[in-house]
C-alpha cells in the first residue's frame, strides 16, 4: 500500500476528491471562503496528482510513446457477477485525465462567485470530479457506468440549484436526456455481458486484457496457469470451467471487463456476431444503444437540445465543466467502447456517424449564428465543434478500395481526440469569459453588449484569442484538430468532406460577428455598464492558462500527440486488420457503390 | 398528316380550352373577368360533349349554362359589382393550403382514371364502327318513361316530374329571397339575426 | 557559404524577427518609449533587419551559387536549332548538348542533379554571351519558328533549383507527416527581398502617418450616445504590433515548404488583415469590413480546403520539394515532381493512384485491383481540375478576384499604411503567389478557369474604379483589377509575366496609396470631389504620384526596352493574351479583355490624379490647410518611385533583372506547349512564344495605343476640361448607376447568401425549440399524462369514473366540436376536400391490406 | 400504370379516363374557387365549375365512344347530365337570391363575414 501502486495512485486520484467531499459534509461548520479554499485545494491536489504521472521513472508514470494500457490494476469487486474493480490509463484517457484535473482547478476557482448553499455546492463540485476522473480511467464496464451515473446525479443538482431562472427546466432537461442514453447504455451493456466470454480468449489475449499479469522473463501459458492456480474468485471460475474439455458443454464466463470485451469484439467468430433481433448482431443493437448513449453526451443533433438549455442555466463554473469534460465523455465512450467492442456494427454504421458528425457540424453553426445569447451562442458553437469529434472517430476509411492504409483514419481519430482537447480548452475559457462579463452585467444578450475593448482591454484581449482558438485559427488549438478530422475525410467520403470543410465559413461568421457585438464598437450602451471593471487577478489566473495551453497546443501539437498518438494508432491499426480480415477485398465496393456509394449497406453474410 | 384521328385533336383543343379557363377562373382576381373566362370554360365542356356523342346535353349545355344559368351569374355580378368587391384578395395562406389540398385531390382523382383499364379507349377502328344515333328522341322518351334505347332499364318520368316540381319551388323562393328588403334599415339588421 | 544551410537560416531569421518583435510589443508595447513610440522603432529595426538578411540572402548566397542567364531572349536561339534530335524532349537532359542555346537552357533552368552544378557558371557565361544576338536572332528566325511544332520542339524544363526541408513536424501518420518546412528557390528570395523592402517603406511612413495616435486620439467619425466624438487613448504600438506579426505571416507564406504550412500562414495574414482594417475597432464600418474581409476569406479558404483534401488524399503529401538522402534518391517526394515526372518529361500526369475517394468510382478488375494503366487517367485529370480549381479558390479570396473581390474596397477602412502593405503590396499578392508557386499542378483546364476569373476581374473592378471618388477605394479596385491581370497572365500560361507583374505592381501600387496616404493626411478627407491642385501644396506626393500613374499604365516607348516598370510586365501579359488567343482564337475575351483593361486603368489612374493635384480647389478650406507630409513620410515615396520606375530594369552590366531571376524559378515543365486533357481543344502557348515578334508587335501597339487613349479621355475630360463629366454622367446614367453601384455585388450577395443563411439559421433554432423541444416536451407530458390516467383509475372506482368520463367526454367533444364549426363556408369546403382525399387514400390502403381482394 | 396516357393522342381515340381527367380538372379548379375565393359569386362560379366537372364524367361514362368494354352507361348518364344541368340551374337562381339577400343585408357579397353559424 504505498504510492506506487497503481491501485493506491489511481484510487486515490479518483476517490480525493469523494473522500474530501465525505469529510466536509461531516465536519460541522465553515465559512464560505473556507469551504471554498478547502475544495480548490483538493481539485488542486489532484492535479498534482494527475501531473505526477509525468514523472518519468517513478513508481507509477506515464510513458509516452507506448500504446498500451499502462498503470493497470484489478480487484475483485463483485466476484459472482465477474465485477472486477479495474482501472488503468492509457494514451487515449490520459490527456483527459489531466484536462479534467486542470479544467476542475479552473472550474473552482471560477466558483467565487457563487454565495447560495456554499457547502452543498462544494460537495457535489467533488463528487462530480470523481465521477469524471473515474470514467475516464474505469475499465471495467460495470464500474464505468456507476461512475457515469455517480457523475450525472451531482451535474443535475448542480444545473438545478445554482442556476438561472429556467434552471428547474434545464435540469430536468439534462438529466431526461441523459437518463435515456444511460438506460440504452445499461441495456447494451448487459446484452454485451451475457454475450461474452471469457473463456474464449487465449492466454496473451487474457495478458492483454490486464486479467492475467506477467512478470518479467515470463512466458504468457506460465502466467495464465499462475493465475488459473492463484485462488482468486474470477480464476476460480475460470478454472471450472476450463476444466471441461468439451467445448460444446462449457458454460460461458461472462464478464465486464472493456479490454477483454474489445477483444471479444474484435475476434473471429465473435461471440457478439449471434444474430439477435431483426437480423441483425448483437454488437449491432449495442452499439446502436451505446452510440446513442454517447451522442447524447456529445451531444449531436438531433439529440443535443439539452446543451443550449443546461449551459444558459448552469453558473459559469459548471458550464466550464460541461463543456469542457461531460462532453467528452461522449467521445470517449465511442472510441473506447463503441469502435472496439462493437467493429463489425461500426463499420456498418460508419457512414451514419459521419454523417451524425457533419450534421451537428453544420447544425451547431447554423444555430449559433442565429443566437442572441451569449451563452447560447458559445453552446451551439460546443455542438458544432463536437461534430468534428464524432466525424473524425467515423472516418473509416482502411477498407478494401484503400488497401486497409489506416493512415487517413488514424488522422481522423487523433484529429478527434485533439479536437477534444482542444475544445475543452477553448470552450471551457469561452463559458468562462462570458461569465466574466455576465457576473458584472448580469445579462448575455449579444445585442446590447458592445464596446468592452475600452473597459476591459486585457480581458478583452484574452477573450478574442479564446474565442479564435474556437474558430480554428492557425497557431492556436482549434486548427489541428479541425484541420486533421477535415483532411482525413475526404478519403472516407467527398460529399462529407466537403460539407465539413464549408463550415469554416459558418465559424467564422458566428464568432466574429459575436467578437464584433460585444468587443468591438464605441461604447457600451447596455444595462449595469458602470460594472464593467477590468478584470481581477483571479479571473486573468483561470483565463490565461487556458489561453497558453491553447496557444502551446496550436503551435506545438506534438506535445500532445507523443502522448495519444501510440494508443489511437494501435486502435486503429487494430480496427484496420480487423477490417482486412472480415471484409476482403471485393465484397464491399458492390455494396458501396449500388447505393449511391454510401449508405452502410447491411452485409448479406 | 396521316394517322391522326381527328376528334381526339378536337379533344385536346376542347378540352385544353376547358381546362385552361377553370384555371384562369381560378386566378383571376377580377369578378367580371372569371365570369367571362367560366363561359368559355363551359362552352369548351360542351364542345366535350358533343364529342362524346351526347349532342343533346351539349346543346342544353349550352342554352341553359351558358345561355341562361350564366347570365343570371353577370348579372348577380353586374347588380353588386361595386369597386370594392371587383377584385377581393384572399389569404396567401388559404391559396397555399387550398393548392395543396386541391392538388392532392387531384392527383388522386388522375390516378384513379388511369387506373382502370377499361376506361382507356377503344382502338381508332372499333370507334369508327360505332354507329351514330341521335339522342334527342330517345332521351325524351326516357324523360316520359319509356327507355327505347334498353327497354331493360328504367324511365325517368318521375324524377322528372320532381325536377319540375322543384324548379318551380325554386324559383318561386328565389323570387321571394331575392326580393328588395328596401324597408329594412340596418339598425334592424343589427339584432335582426 | 553553402545556400542548403545558410539560406534557410537566413530566411528564418528574417521570417523571426517581426515575430519576436511582435511578441516583445504585446507584452511591452505599452512602456516602450513615450507612449510606446519605442513600438514603432523596434518593429521598424526588425523589419529592416529581415530586409537585410533577405537581401544578403539574395546577392550573398542566392546569386553567387544560382548566376543568371538572360531567359526571355537566350531562349530564341534555341528556336533555331531545329536540328535538335527527338531525344531532347524526353527528358533525357543528361546527353551532350547540342547548341550553345541548350547549355543557355541548362544554365537558367538549373540543374539539380549535383553534378551539373558545376558547370553551370560556364553555362552561364555561355549565355551571356549569346546575348547580344538575341534580338538578333529573334527577327531572323520569325520565318522559321511561327508555327506551333517549333514550339514542342523545345525540351521541357526540368526542375529549378530549390532548397527545402523540415523545421518540425506537426503531426505525422505513417507516411503522412504535416510540417513546418521551407521550400526556398529563387521565387521565394526575390518575395522575402519585395516583402521586406516594401513593409520597410510603410513601417517608416507608418511612424508619420500614425503620430495621431501616439497621444489621447479623436475619432471624429465616431459620435458618442452623448453625442461627443469618442476621445480614446492612442494605440501606437498596437499598430506596429499588428504590422509585425502581419509581416511574420506573409514571410511564412512565401518561405512555407508545403501546402498545410502556406495555410496556417494563409489563415494568419487573414487575422491580420482583420485586425488591421478593424483597427478603428470603435467605427462600426472597420469592424464590419473586418468581419467582411475574414468571411469572405474563409469562402475562398473553403475551397482551398477541398483542394488540398483532394492533393492529400491521393498524394498523400503536401510538400512541395523533393526530399533527398545523400545518394540523391528519393526519400520523399513532393506534389510537383509527383505529378510532373521525369519519365513523362515533366509534363503533367495524374500519378498512378489519384482517383476519386480511393477508388471507388475507379473500374476495378477482378482482382480489385485498380485499373490505373497509362492511359489517360480521366478520373485522376478530374481530380487535378478538383485539386486546381480549389486552391484557385483560395487565392481568388486573397486576391480579391471575381466573385469574391468584395472585401477588398471596404478592407480600405483600415489605416492607409495598412492598404499600401497588406491591401495592395503582399498580402492580396499572396494569392498570385501561390497560383504561382502551385502553377505546375495546374491543368490546362484549371488554367483556364483561373484565366477567366482574372478577366473578369479585371474588367469588372476597372469599371467600378471609373466611377468611384473615394481615393483609396479607386485605388483599390485598381488592385483588384491588376491582380486580375495577373491571374490572366498565369492562365494563360505566362508565369513569368505574371509573378513579374506582381513584383512591379507591389512597388508602384503601394507607391500610389502611401502618396493617397499622404494626400489623406494633408486634406483630412478621402473624397476626390473635395481636392484638386493639391500639386502646388504637396510637389513631392504629387510627383511621386504621377510617377506610379505612369508605371501603372505601362508608360514607355512602344517596341523599345525602355520604360516605367508597368510597361514591361503589362506588355508581358498581353503579348501572352496575343500569343493564347492565336492558338484559342475560340477564347477571344481574353484576347481582348487586357487591352480593354488597359484603356480603363489609364482612364481612371490619371482621373485620379488630375482631380487631386490638377485644376483648381474644390473646397478652398481644405486646400487652404493642406500641407506636405513630414519628411519620414515623404522619404519612403521617393524610394519607392525609384523602384517603381526602375524595378524592371537591367542592371547595367550585368543580366540582373527581376524577369531573369524569377526565370530561374519557372516551374518545372512548364516550357511546352500543353494541351488540354478535358478540353482536348485547349492549348496552351509555351511562354517564349510569346516574346516573338509576331505577338510583340500588334501587343505592344495596342498596349500603347489604348493607353495613350485612356490618358488622352482623361486629361480632355478632368484637365482641360472639354467634357463636362456631370453631363457625360447624365447621358449614361444607366450605366453609371452600375459602376457606381458596384455592379450590385454587395446586394446580391446580400440578398442570396447571407440573408438567406440567417433565415435558414433562425429556422434551426426554431426547429429546435418547435420540434425537437416539442417533441421531448410531449413524451414527457405524455409520461405524466399516462401517469395520471393510472392515479385516476387506481384511485376512483371505474363505474364512477367511466360514468363521469363519458359524460365529460361527450361534453369535451360538443365543447370540441364547437371550435370546428367556424362558420366559414371555405373552410368547410377546404375540409371536404381534405377529407375526401383522405377517405381515397383510407379506401386504397384498406384495400390493400384486407385480403382476399 | 401500363402506358403512357398521352403517348398517342392524336393517333388513338381518347379514352373514358381522358374525360375524367379533364373532368378532375374542372373540379379541383372549382373546390379550388370555392375553397379561396372571398366573393360569393365566385364561390357561386366554383360550384358551376365542379357541377360541370360532374357532368363530364356522367357523359363520358355514358358515351358509347369511349369505353373498351360494352358497361357504359348508355342514356342514363345522359339524362343524369341533363338533370344535373337542371339543377344546377335552379340552384344557380337560389344562390344568386341569397347572394342578393345577403348584399342586401350586409352590404357586402364577402364570405368571410358569413359566419354567423359558427358554433
Amino acid at each position: 500500500m504505498t504510492l506506487s501502486e497503481p491501485a493506491v495512485y489511481l484510487s486515490l486520484i479518483v476517490f480525493l476528491p469523494a473522500i474530501a467531499a465525505l469529510v466536509l459534509a461531516i465536519f460541522p461548520r465553515l465559512n464560505d471562503d473556507a469551504l471554498k479554499l478547502t475544495t480548490l485545494a483538493i481539485t488542486i491536489a489532484v492535479l498534482v496528482l494527475s501531473l505526477g504521472l509525468f514523472r518519468q521513472g517513478a513508481g507509477i508514470d506515464f510513458q509516452a510513446g507506448v500504446a498500451e494500457m499502462q498503470n493497470t490494476f484489478n480487484l475483485e469487486w463483485i466476484p459472482s457477477f465477474g465485477i472486477q474493480y479495474f482501472m488503468g490509463i492509457d494514451g487515449i484517457s490520459f490527456p483527459l485525465v489531466i484536462l479534467t484535473a486542470f479544467l476542475s482547478v479552473l472550474a473552482m476557482a471560477a466558483s467565487w462567485p457563487i454565495t447560495k448553499h456554499v457547502k452543498a455546492y462544494c460537495i457535489l463540485f467533488l463528487l462530480l470530479e470523481t465521477g469524471m476522473l473515474g470514467v475516464f480511467l474505469a475499465l471495467d464496464f460495470f464500474l464505468f457506468y456507476v461512475l457515469w451515473e455517480v457523475m450525472l446525479l451531482p451535474m443535475y443538482f448542480l444545473i438545478g440549484v445554482w442556476g438561472g431562472p429556467r434552471r428547474e427546466y434545464a435540469a430536468i432537461k439534462f438529466f431526461l436526456y441523459t437518463l435515456l442514453g444511460s438506460i440504452g447504455m445499461l441495456i447494451a451493456i448487459l446484452m454485451l455481458y451475457f454475450n461474452s466470454d471469457l473463456t474464449r480468449l487465449d492466454a496473451e489475449q487474457m495478458v492483454n486484457a490486464g486479467i492475467v499479469k506477467t512478470t518479467p522473463g515470463q512466458s504468457v501459458e506460465d502466467a495464465l496457469q499462475a493465475w488459473t492456480d492463484s485462488g482468486s474468485p474470477l480464476a476460480n471460475d475460470y478454472a471450472d470451467i476450463t476444466a471441461e474439455s468439451d467445448l460444446a458443454k462449457r458454460r460461458p464466463l461472462h464478464t465486464f471487463n472493456i479490454l477483454a470485451l474489445q477483444q471479444m469484439g474484435q475476434m473471429e467468430n465473435s461471440p457478439f456476431d449471434k444474430e439477435m433481433w431483426a437480423g441483425k448482431s448483437v454488437q449491432w443493437w449495442a452499439f446502436i444503444l451505446l452510440f446513442i448513449g454517447f451522442v447524447i453526451k456529445v451531444p449531436s443533433v438531433p439529440l443535443h437540445t439539452w446543451l443550449p438549455d443546461a449551459h444558459v442555466e448552469a453558473p459559469t463554473p459548471i458550464s466550464m465543466i460541461l463543456a469542457g469534460v461531460l462532453l467528452k465523455m461522449g467521445g470517449y465512450g465511442i472510441i473506447r467502447i463503441c469502435y472496439p467492442i462493437c467493429p463489425d456494427a461500426a463499420y456498418d454504421l460508419a457512414y451514419c456517424v459521419c454523417f451524425v458528425g457533419v450534421l451537428s457540424m453544420v447544425w451547431g453553426a447554423f444555430a449559433a449564428l442565429a443566437q442572441t445569447d451569449f451563452k447560447r451562442m458559445v453552446a451551439y458553437s460546443s455542438v458544432s465543434h463536437m461534430g468534428y469529434v464524432v466525424l473524425g472517430l467515423g472516418v473509416w476509411s482502411a477498407v478494401a478500395d484503400t488497401g486497409y492504409s489506416p493512415y487517413y483514419w488514424q488522422m481522423g481519430v487523433n484529429g478527434a481526440m485533439f479536437q477534444m482537447i482542444a475544445h475543452g480548452i477553448s470552450s471551457a475559457g469561452m463559458f468562462f469569459l462570458v461569465g466574466v462579463v455576465y457576473d458584472r452585467v448580469h445579462h448575455r444578450n449579444l445585442n446590447e453588449y458592445g464596446g468592452l475593448f475600452a473597459k476591459m482591454p486585457v480581458y478583452s484581449g484574452l477573450a478574442v484569442g479564446i474565442f479564435f482558438a474556437g474558430l480554428g485559427l492557425p497557431g492556436l488549438c482549434g486548427f489541428v484538430g479541425e484541420v486533421l478530422v477535415v483532411l482525413a475525410v475526404w478519403r472516407y467520403s467527398i460529399v462529407l468532406a466537403v460539407i465539413s470543410a464549408a463550415v469554416v465559413i459558418l465559424t467564422a461568421g458566428y464568432i466574429l460577428w459575436a467578437i464584433q457585438r460585444v468587443y468591438l464598437g464605441a461604447e457600451y450602451t447596455g444595462p449595469h455598464g458602470e460594472n464593467l471593471t477590468p478584470i481581477t487577478m483571479r479571473e486573468l489566473l483561470i483565463a490565461a492558462p487556458l489561453l497558453v495551453l491553447a496557444i502551446v497546443l496550436g503551435v506545438y501539437p506534438p506535445s500532445l500527440l507523443n502522448y495519444m498518438q501510440p494508443s489511437v494508432d494501435r486502435q486503429v491499426e487494430r480496427l484496420a486488420e480487423w477490417t482486412e480480415r472480415n471484409h476482403p477485398p471485393g465484397t464491399e465496393g458492390q455494396a458501396l457503390n449500388d447505393e449511391g456509394g454510401h449508405m452502410a449497406a447491411t452485409r448479406s453474410d | 398528316m396521316e394517322g391522326i384521328y381527328w376528334p381526339s385533336v378536337f379533344f385536346l383543343l376542347f378540352g385544353g380550352i376547358a381546362c385552361a379557363f377553370a384555371v384562369a377562373v381560378l386566378f383571376s382576381k377580377n369578378i367580371v373577368r372569371m365570369a367571362f373566362y367560366l363561359v368559355i370554360s363551359l362552352a369548351a365542356t360542351a364542345g366535350l360533349f358533343f364529342l362524346a356523342g351526347a349532342d343533346f346535353v351539349g346543346a342544353m349545355q349550352l342554352m341553359i349554362y351558358v345561355g341562361g344559368t350564366l347570365v343570371l351569374l353577370v348579372f348577380g355580378v353586374m347588380l353588386t359589382s361595386q369597386e370594392r368587391f371587383v377584385e377581393m384578395k384572399s389569404d396567401a395562406g388559404d391559396w397555399v393550403i387550398g393548392i395543396f389540398a386541391g392538388g392532392a385531390l387531384l392527383v388522386v382523382l388522375i390516378w384513379a382514371a388511369f387506373s382502370i383499364p377499361a376506361w382507356q379507349g377503344m382502338d381508332a377502328a372499333e370507334a369508327n364502327a360505332v354507329a351514330v344515333k341521335k339522342t334527342v328522341t330517345p332521351i325524351a322518351m326516357g324523360l316520359l318513361g319509356f327507355r327505347v334505347d334498353a327497354p331493360d332499364r328504367s324511365g325517368y318520368f318521375f324524377p322528372f316530374e320532381i325536377v319540375s316540381v322543384h324548379l318551380l319551388v325554386v324559383l318561386v323562393g328565389a323570387a321571394y329571397l331575392a326580393r328588395a328588403k328596401r324597408k329594412t334599415t340596418s339598425a334592424n339588421l343589427a339584432t335582426g339575426d | 557559404m553553402e545556400p542548403a544551410s545558410t539560406l534557410p537560416t537566413l530566411l528564418m531569421w528574417a521570417w523571426l524577427l517581426p515575430l519576436i518583435s511582435f511578441v516583445a510589443i504585446l507584452f511591452f508595447g505599452k512602456h516602450m518609449g513615450p507612449h510606446g513610440k519605442g513600438a514603432a522603432y523596434l518593429a521598424t529595426v526588425a523589419i529592416v533587419g529581415a530586409g537585410l538578411l533577405s537581401f544578403t540572402a539574395l546577392f550573398g548566397v542566392w546569386l553567387p551559387n544560382h548566376p543568371l542567364a538572360d531567359a526571355a531572349h537566350a531562349s530564341d536561339p534555341l528556336h533555331g536549332n531545329h536540328g535538335i534530335p527527338d531525344d531532347s524532349h524526353n527528358g533525357s537532359h543528361s546527353d551532350a548538348p547540342t547548341s550553345a542555346g541548350k547549355h543557355a537552357h541548362r544554365a537558367y533552368h538549373g540543374a539539380t542533379d549535383g553534378g551539373a552544378l558545376r558547370n553551370t557558371q560556364r553555362d552561364a557565361q555561355l549565355a551571356l554571351n549569346i546575348q547580344p544576338v538575341a534580338l538578333l536572332a529573334e527577327h531572323g528566325s520569325l520565318a522559321e519558328h511561327g508555327s506551333l511544332n517549333d514550339s514542342q520542339a523545345h525540351a521541357n524544363n526540368k526542375t529549378p533549383p530549390y532548397y527545402n526541408g523540415d523545421f518540425y513536424t506537426l503531426a505525422a501518420f505513417g507516411p503522412l507527416k504535416l510540417s513546418i518546412g521551407y521550400y526556398i528557390d529563387s521565387l521565394t528570395v526575390a518575395m522575402f527581398c519585395m516583402v521586406a523592402l516594401i513593409a520597410s517603406c510603410v513601417h517608416f511612413y507608418a511612424i508619420g502617418y500614425m503620430h495621431d495616435e501616439l497621444h489621447e486620439f479623436t475619432d471624429s467619425e465616431v459620435t458618442l450616445a452623448d453625442g461627443q466624438p469618442l476621445k480614446r487613448p492612442g494605440r501606437y504600438h498596437r499598430f506596429f504590433q499588428y504590422l509585425s506579426l502581419f509581416c511574420f505571416s506573409m514571410f511564412g507564406i512565401v518561405i512555407a515548404g508545403n501546402m498545410a504550412m502556406v495555410f496556417v500562414f494563409w489563415e494568419l495574414v487573414g487575422i491580420c488583415s482583420y485586425f488591421l482594417i478593424g483597427f478603428y475597432i470603435e467605427r462600426k464600418t472597420a469592424s464590419t469590413a473586418a468581419n467582411k474581409a475574414f468571411i469572405v476569406n474563409r469562402v475562398g479558404d473553403f475551397g482551398m480546403l477541398i483542394g488540398m483534401m483532394a492533393l492529400w488524399s491521393s498524394l498523400g503529401t503536401f510538400s512541395f520539394g523533393d526530399t533527398k538522402d545523400a545518394d540523391g534518391k528519393f526519400t520523399e517526394r513532393g506534389i510537383f515532381s509527383l505529378l510532373r515526372t521525369a519519365e513523362n518529361d515533366y509534363h503533367l500526369k495524374p500519378a498512378g493512384d489519384m482517383a476519386f475517394e480511393g477508388h471507388r468510382i475507379m473500374p476495378t478488375d477482378s482482382d480489385g485491383e485498380v485499373q490505373s494503366g497509362d492511359s489517360d487517367n480521366r478520373a485522376g485529370q478530374w481530380l487535378l481540375l478538383v485539386a486546381g480549381v480549389g486552391i484557385f479558390c483560395g487565392c481568388v479570396g486573397k486576391s480579391a478576384q471575381f466573385p469574391l473581390h468584395v472585401w477588398l474596397p471596404d478592407a480600405m477602412e483600415g489605416p492607409t499604411p495598412v492598404s499600401a502593405l497588406v491591401h495592395s503590396a503582399t498580402m492580396v499578392a499572396a494569392g498570385v503567389y501561390l497560383a504561382g508557386r502551385f502553377f505546375p499542378v495546374f491543368s490546362p483546364e484549371v488554367l483556364l478557369v483561373i484565366a477567366y476569373t482574372g478577366c473578369i476581374t479585371l474588367v469588372i473592378a476597372a469599371t467600378i474604379a471609373i466611377t468611384a471618388t473615394d481615393i483609396k477605394r479607386v485605388l483599390a479596385y485598381s488592385t483588384v483589377s491588376q491582380l486580375g491581370y495577373m491571374m490572366l497572365a498565369l492562365g494563360l500560361g505566362g508565369w513569368v509575366a505574371g509573378m513579374f507583374h506582381l513584383f512591379t505592381h507591389a512597388f508602384f501600387k503601394s507607391l500610389l496609396f502611401m502618396c493617397s496616404g499622404s494626400v489623406i493626411h494633408g486634406v483630412h478627407t478621402n473624397d476626390m470631389t473635395e481636392m484638386g491642385g493639391l500639386r502646388k501644396k504637396m510637389p513631392v506626393t504629387a510627383y511621386t504620384m504621377l510617377v506610379g500613374c505612369l508605371a501603372i499604365i505601362g508608360a514607355g516607348i512602344p517596341l523599345s526596352t525602355i520604360g516605367f516598370s508597368g510597361y514591361y510586365s503589362k506588355d508581358a501579359i498581353i503579348e501572352q493574351a496575343f500569343s493564347f488567343a492565336d492558338l484559342n482564337p475560340v477564347h477571344w475575351p481574353l484576347k481582348w479583355a487586357p487591352v480593354a483593361g488597359a484603356l480603363i486603368t489609364a482612364f481612371y489612374m490619371f482621373r485620379l490624379w488630375y482631380m487631386t493635384f490638377a485644376g483648381k480647389p474644390r473646397n478652398q478650406h481644405r486646400y487652404d490647410h493642406a500641407h506636405e507630409s513630414p519628411r519620414v513620410m515623404t522619404l519612403p515615396l521617393v524610394v519607392l518611385a525609384v523602384f517603381a520606375l526602375g524595378i524592371g530594369w537591367t542592371v547595367p552590366g550585368t543580366s540582373l533583372k527581376v524577369t531573369n531571376l524569377l526565370e530561374q524559378s519557372r516551374p518545372v515543365g512548364t516550357l511546352a506547349t500543353t494541351h488540354g486533357e478535358l478540353l482536348p481543344s485547349l492549348v496552351l502557348p509555351d511562354e517564349h512564344r510569346s516574346h516573338e515578334w509576331e505577338f510583340r508587335k500588334p501587343a505592344g501597339i495596342a498596349a500603347f495605343a489604348t493607353a495613350a487613349l485612356g490618358l488622352l479621355l482623361a486629361t480632355v475630360v478632368y484637365l482641360w476640361r472639354f467634357l463636362n463629366p456631370d453631363e457625360l454622367k447624365q447621358r449614361f446614367r444607366s450605366i453609371h448607376a452600375v459602376f457606381w453601384n458596384k455592379w450590385w455585388f454587395d446586394e446580391i450577395y446580400g440578398a442570396l447568401i447571407v440573408a438567406p443563411g440567417l433565415l435558414l439559421a433562425k429556422w434551426i433554432t426554431k426547429f429546435d425549440l418547435g420540434i425537437i423541444d416539442s417533441i421531448i416536451h410531449g413524451t414527457a407530458a405524455t409520461c405524466k399524462g399516462g401517469a395520471k390516467v393510472v392515479d385516476a383509475v387506481l384511485d376512483r372506482t371505474l363505474v364512477d369514473g367511466s360514468a363521469n368520463g363519458m359524460a365529460r367526454g361527450t361534453w369535451d367533444l360538443g365543447l370540441w366540436l364547437r371550435k370546428i364549426q367556424t362558420g366559414s363556408l371555405r373552410q368547410y369546403v377546404m375540409l371536404l376536400v381534405i377529407s375526401t382525399v383522405l377517405l381515397f387514400a383510407a379506401a386504397s390502403y384498406l384495400q390493400q391490406i384486407i385480403p382476399g381482394q | 400504370m401500363p402506358y403512357f396516357p398521352l403517348a398517342n393522342i392524336l393517333t388513338e381515340p381518347v379514352g373514358a379516363a381522358h374525360y375524367v381527367v379533364v373532368g378532375a380538372i374542372l373540379f379541383t379548379c372549382g373546390v379550388l374557387c370555392m375553397a379561396t375565393k372571398r366573393n360569393a359569386l365566385g364561390i357561386l362560379m366554383g360550384i358551376e365549375l365542379v357541377l360541370n366537372g360532374a357532368n363530364l364524367n356522367f357523359i363520358a361514362f355514358g358515351s358509347r365512344y369511349l369505353r373498351n368494354d360494352a358497361n357504359t352507361l348508355g342514356l342514363d348518364g345522359q339524362l343524369v347530365a341533363l338533370f344535373v344541368i337542371v339543377l344546377a340551374a335552379a340552384e344557380a337562381a337560389v344562390a344568386l337570391a341569397i347572394v342578393l339577400n345577403f348584399y342586401n343585408n350586409h352590404d357586402s357579397i364577402d364570405v368571410d363575414r358569413a359566419d354567423q353559424l359558427h358554433g
